[in-house]
């Protein structure tokens, strides 16, 4: 380092000195109280790795400060009796729930959206990477990924670029990592053209009494960096500090342009993830931090705030991979792959060894203290001395204005009724052209991109209505999980779209014989500066918990993801909702392609004139207002239960929600992935459009074989589940090929159906 | 005598996990052995698992070859043991010099993950002598850097020394050859037919339950009862 | 017709995965003398006379390269520019390895 | 202290599936006077004076390139070579875009 660039460190004996230097910090994001309350923390200016340090952790991203105040209301709404199987809930790194037999299992969505926009594939690398690291710092070995993807118009041409460079990062990434991908969500919509949405979620498995948290305790105890080392990357803002009067040097104002783009290492996270798992099983650890978001400044005020409150920082042993970097720059690089652990003096070496057997860099950086201090140094200076707590937990909490936009009862007195509706014999044409419409055609494009054998224990995954995983070689006893989120309905109706978003997630997970048991959120919205935006937002956290009380199942965890707009124009509101699910015996799974030839089809639940904001609309009319099908929380419940007591008795060799494209396209996928034709009959009493196209909720498709279909109707019966047989699954073709014979409707060819269902995504993206 | 099957882990290797288990399926003990390590401790046969050996960044198997546990495992090729190479294990026989030809981009240019059809070309390798000849199974496959490739003399000298263990069939939606492999070739052996290596997965397709049939146990029964003699194994 | 060489680089102080990776394994075979190792993209165009230097420019940067994360350099090759390599191998031995 | 570039190409008479979706889309986004492209790799070492030229084909033949489907060049940059370019984007327009 230059004598030049030394002279320019800002130390806090210089920040005392010098109390009226100017500082950027409004560049950095800051408001001028939040400074103003940084100044009253310290008593003096902030240095510069301390303004560091407050921006990014102050941050919306970091801070949750405009959603807190409505966050919140998840605790509010969670009973005791919820809350009796979770391990770890909202505030830990994910939430962790209790599966019985001692196993536990942790999981989480997290957004990537704006990288993702920039720089398509990195951006959504690294977003697996990072909550794949969320998951491991709970003591967890990841066992899986999920995606969730939003983009503009599927035939627009930026999608060209985006798409592929999206999909081949989520594939690049976690196929390297070895960790199987089980499902996900893909949607366009023109409200995502500037701004697609990436959200990668995981799940990661642990005995329950090996949990791990992000705390420093222990006065003496070290605090070791570990994984790949810190270079320049994703310093963005930062890089501010460094540039003209406030470093002082020419190379500070070059570096004013870093983009703020990381390049994931998927290999160097796969040897972090064995490296771990393998210093947690020799019991090396006190607590743990993944590094994400902001770096450094994260992982050492969270730790010591949740220790024993001190830590003691050496920036000079952080290992680097560029030169002259800044103490600020050390402190809120991105660089990818890294982890930070407190470990006892005694088990540092082991610590290391193990290190050394990966191959992992890693670097004593410090130690735990009692002085309620975090201070840092560089270069036998201090930098940085805080209160942690005033950085990691104590930010800036903010009421924004909260105001239902005006235009909302336009929307709603929208509705499709006004829309002219196919005659009978345009049904059959439709059907075609429905299940290939870009939103509700066959997604393995994308998932055959994805490697979901993995690791041996994968169960189910697509085409499935949930992924379902073995937790271990020696056990039967899985897991499920399913993702999803209805933007559509949440616009015309946030409270009730957040609730439907929820419903089909637990519905999804009921179908395979699941148990729904925990929920996990992203909640992806436009800018919270917005009242109406915050009006959405605020409606879909209350639907969100309101719903999750009434199923029973808590949110352990969740994200929020604001700014997502081109211009001014939001998004449409996109909660994420992930329903996580248990299942005592994978042997007793529930496939989502039709059953054997001769079973019995039948339709559970009830269906309502409901066509607005569906794919129907969306798809032949382009349009979207009016309201969302009705909510019927207690519906959904009785028909998990029933499918849970079905295939729990083997009752059910299949079972298929209804959701987007209605009854149409459930018999559709269920032919086309059973690889069988089928002859139905459309409910009495039921216009056919409406049968086929109506969005309402609380629904599905099993087969059961003819000569237990009794058995099913009585157990419906006996818990008042509605349910009507629809027809039988094909065991001779017709004309020698499987069909999907409507009767009074159309007859379709299932080869022709499985054309139009898979060709639109390889037309589109090669 | 149980026969003791070798599955190397190197850094980044991923489905070690998924050949030991087949290995164990079959009735052996899989017997872990590590890249930086040149014992082979003992064993009677050797699997070199899928994955992505260093990130496969320099070239597919690239730098996974120069460790020292594959220098042991080319003398013992040398020596008659029945080595196995699965997808990345395949690329890394590759590059090591103990098969012909190499792998390269998917000529889709994606990772593709699908259940495969393929045929036995060549049941008279340790690690096939299970099916019969022309037989078709179908296992998974899943790799980016999946297409065999090597010079037109090459391949007529390893076609004609009957050195194409599988190829990819099938036609329609999602099957032939998925990637560009010249002459279909998706598996290959070397001419004592004890080295073989494959780019689809059999240890993916032992149990119904996690893969799409049982059609790969054979790969690994086949070489367990080569090794303890035809009434040796026992599952 | 001409022929122009494409060398796309990943930036300096942006992450290099696989350059990183390579001189891990040059120190594990004994490779010592190795220091350094950036992995980038080699690209060799045929191009007729109608594309300029602004057009290969622009090529470049809106097709070969990533301007967020990458560099590049454009060289056009002379007919007989030793540098040329697309049919030859440095060395016959080499190729016969 | 030298600097040396490596330059890797797949053999002529092997597909070379990238550079073909590289030429397919100079096709759709207009640039119609590229007539073909091969997409190799680009290797920028740092290497102290222990490494002689035998070393480097070497570590080309042995490492960097695979014999049995690619060719290589090996070349030592000079200091002020123009095609030195590791830190530097080819324009400023570029880097800034
Ligand atoms: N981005 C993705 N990543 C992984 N799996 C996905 C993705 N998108 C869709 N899938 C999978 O494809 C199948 C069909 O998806 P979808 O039709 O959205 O299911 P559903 O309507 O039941 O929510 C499911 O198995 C789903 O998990
Ligand atoms: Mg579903």
């Amino acid at each position: 380092m230059s004598t030049a660039q030394q002279a320019a460190v800002d130390t806090v004996a210089r920040a005392a000195s010098t109390p009226d230097q100017p500082q950027p910090f409004r560049e950095l994001g800051l408001k001028d109280d939040e400074y103003q309350r940084i100044r009253e923390i310290l008593g003096r200016r902030p240095t510069d790795a301390e303004l560091a340090m407050y921006s990014i952790m102050w941050s919306e991203h970091c801070s949750y400060k405009s959603s807190k105040v409505h966050l919140a209301y998840f605790g509010e709404t969670t009973t005791d009796e919820m809350r009796s199987k979770m391990l770890a809930g909202i505030g830990e790194n994910a939430g962790v729930v209790d599966i019985g037999d001692g196993w536990a299992v942790t999981f989480k969505v997290e957004s990537h959206n704006h990288p993702s926009y920039v720089e398509p594939y990195q951006g959504a690398a690294t977003g697996v990477g990072g909550i794949v690291r969320d998951i491991l710092a709970m003591g967890a070995r990841p066992v899986a990924v999920l995606d969730q993807l939003r983009f503009g118009p599927a035939d627009a041409a930026d999608s060209q670029r985006v798409v592929p460079g999206v999909v081949a990062g989520v594939a690049g990434y976690g196929d390297c990592l070895g960790l199987p991908n089980i499902g996900g969500e893909v949607e366009f919509d023109a409200s995502y053209a500037g701004n697609p949405l990436v959200n990668a979620g995981s799940i990661g498995v642990l005995r329950s009494a090996d949990m791990y948290t992000a705390h420093a305790s222990g006065v003496g105890n070290k605090v070791i960096l570990y994984g790949s080392a810190t270079g320049l990357d994703g310093i963005g803002g930062v890089s501010v500090l460094a540039s003209d009067s406030f470093a002082g040097d020419e190379t500070g104002a070059g570096r004013k342009k870093l983009p703020s783009v990381q390049v994931g290492d998927p290999f160097a996270e796969k040897v972090l993830i064995e490296c771990t798992l393998e210093v947690f099983a020799a019991d090396l650890v006190v607590g743990i931090q993944d590094l994400g978001g902001a770096g450094l400044s994260c992982a050492t005020s969270e730790l010591a705030s949740a220790g024993d409150g001190g830590m003691l920082v050496d920036l000079d042993q952080v290992p680097r991979r560029a030169t002259g970097m800044t103490p600020a720059e050390v402190l809120s690089s991105e660089s990818q792959e890294r982890m930070c652990a407190v470990v006892e003096p005694a088990k540092v070496d082991a610590f290391l060894a193990v290190c050394a057997k990966w191959e992992v860099p890693a670097a004593v950086i410090g130690e735990v203290t009692d002085s309620g201090r975090l201070v840092i140094t560089s270069g036998g200076e201090v930098v940085v001395d805080v209160p942690p707590r005033t950085v990691a937990h104590e930010g800036p909490v903010y009421h924004r204005p909260v105001q239902r936009p005006e235009a909302q009862d336009a929307l709603q007195a929208n509705t499709s009724a006004s829309l002219p509706r196919p005659s009978v014999d345009e049904l059959g044409g439709l059907i075609t052209t429905m299940i290939g419409s870009p939103n509700l055609c066959s997604r393995d494009w994308v998932t055959n991109q994805y490697d979901r054998y993995v690791r041996g224990n994968t169960v189910l995954a697509q085409p499935a209505d949930a992924g379902m995983l073995r937790i271990a070689d020696d056990s039967v006893r899985g897991l499920a999980m399913a993702t999803d989120s209805n933007p559509r309905f949440t616009a015309l109706d946030p409270y009730a779209g957040a609730q439907l978003s929820l419903a089909e997630a637990y519905r999804n997970v009921a179908m395979t014989g699941a148990v729904p048991l925990a929920v996990t959120d992203c909640l992806n919205f436009g800018s919270p500066e917005d009242p109406g935006v915050m009006w959405q937002f605020s409606q879909a956290v209350r639907g969100i918990a309101d719903g999750c009380r009434q199923l029973g199942i808590p949110v352990t965890g969740g994200n929020v993801s604001f700014y997502n707009q081109t211009g001014t124009t939001a998004i449409l509101p996109t909660p994420v909702l992930g329903v996580l699910g248990v299942i005592d015996d994978v042997r007793r799974r529930v496939p989502a392609g039709v059953g054997g030839a001769g079973d019995v089809l039948v339709l559970l639940g009830e269906t309502r004139d409901e066509l607005d904001g569906s794919e129907w609309a969306r798809v032949v009319h382009d349009h979207l207002g009016g309201m969302p099908p009705q909510v019927d929380l207690a519906a959904e419940r009785r028909l998990a239960e029933v499918v849970a007591a079905a295939a729990d008795v083997g009752l059910l060799t299949a079972a298929h929600d209804l959701s987007g494209g209605g009854l149409a396209q459930a018999l559709v996928e269920m032919c086309v992935i059973g690889a069988r034709g089928a002859s139905v009959a459309l409910p009495a009493g039921l216009d056919p459009f409406v049968a086929l196209y109506s969005e309402s909720a609380a629904r599905a498709v099993v087969t059961v074989p003819a000569d237990r279909i009794d058995e099913l109707l009585a157990l419906c019966a006996d818990r008042e589940q509605p349910a009507v047989r629809l027809g039988t699954v094909d065991a001779d073709q017709r004309h020698g090929v499987p069909e999907l014979a409507i009767e009074g409707v159309t007859t379709l060819s299932v080869a022709d159906l499985r054309t139009a269902w898979q060709a639109t995504l390889p037309a589109l993206f090669g | 005598m149980t026969a003791r099957i070798g599955v190397i882990t190197f850094p980044g290797t991923l489905d070690d996990g998924d050949a030991a288990r087949a290995a164990r399926y079959a009735g052996a003990e899989a017997v872990p052995l590590w890249h930086a390590d040149a014992d082979l401790r003992g064993v009677d046969g050797v699997l070199v698992p899928g994955g992505f050996s260093y990130g496969d960044y320099l070239r597919a198997g690239a730098i996974a070859a120069q460790a020292p546990v594959m220098r042991s495992v080319i003398d013992a090729a040398a020596g008659g043991l029945p080595v196995l190479g699965i997808c990345n294990g395949f690329q890394v026989l590759c590059e090591a010099g103990l098969l012909p030809g190499a792998l390269t981009r998917n000529a889709g240019l994606k990772f593709l993950c699908r259940d495969q059809r393929l045929r036995i070309e060549n049941a008279g390798t340790v690690w096939t002598s299970g099916y019969a000849d022309g037989a078709e199974i179908l296992i998974p496959m899943k790799n980016a850097e999946g297409r065999f490739v090597a010079t037109e003399d090459e391949l007529d000298r390893i076609e004609g020394d009957g050195l194409v263990v599988m190829r990819y069939v099938g036609d329609g939606h999602g099957q032939g050859n998925p990637n560009g492999s010249m002459r279909d070739i998706a598996a290959i052996g070397n001419p004592a037919g004890n080295v073989v290596g494959l780019m689809p997965h059999p240890e993916h397709a032992i149990d119904a339950l996690t893969g799409p049939g049982t059609d790969g146990l054979a790969m690994f029964t086949a070489v367990v009862q080569a090794i303890s003699g035809p009434v040796g194994a026992s599952v | 017709m001409a022929r122009v060489a494409v060398n796309v680089v990943i930036k300096p102080e942006i992450l290099d995965p696989q350059g990183k990776a390579i001189l891990a394994a040059f120190g594990r075979t004994g490779h010592q003398g190795v220091t350094s190792v950036r992995q980038g993209k080699h690209f060799e165009l045929e191009v007729d006379d109608s594309v300029s230097d602004a057009d290969l420019e622009e090529i470049a940067a809106s097709v070969l390269a990533n301007p967020v994360i990458e560099n590049w350099t454009v060289h056009r090759l002379e007919d007989t520019d030793d540098e040329a390599f697309v049919a030859e191998a440095s060395s016959t031995e080499a190729a016969d390895a």
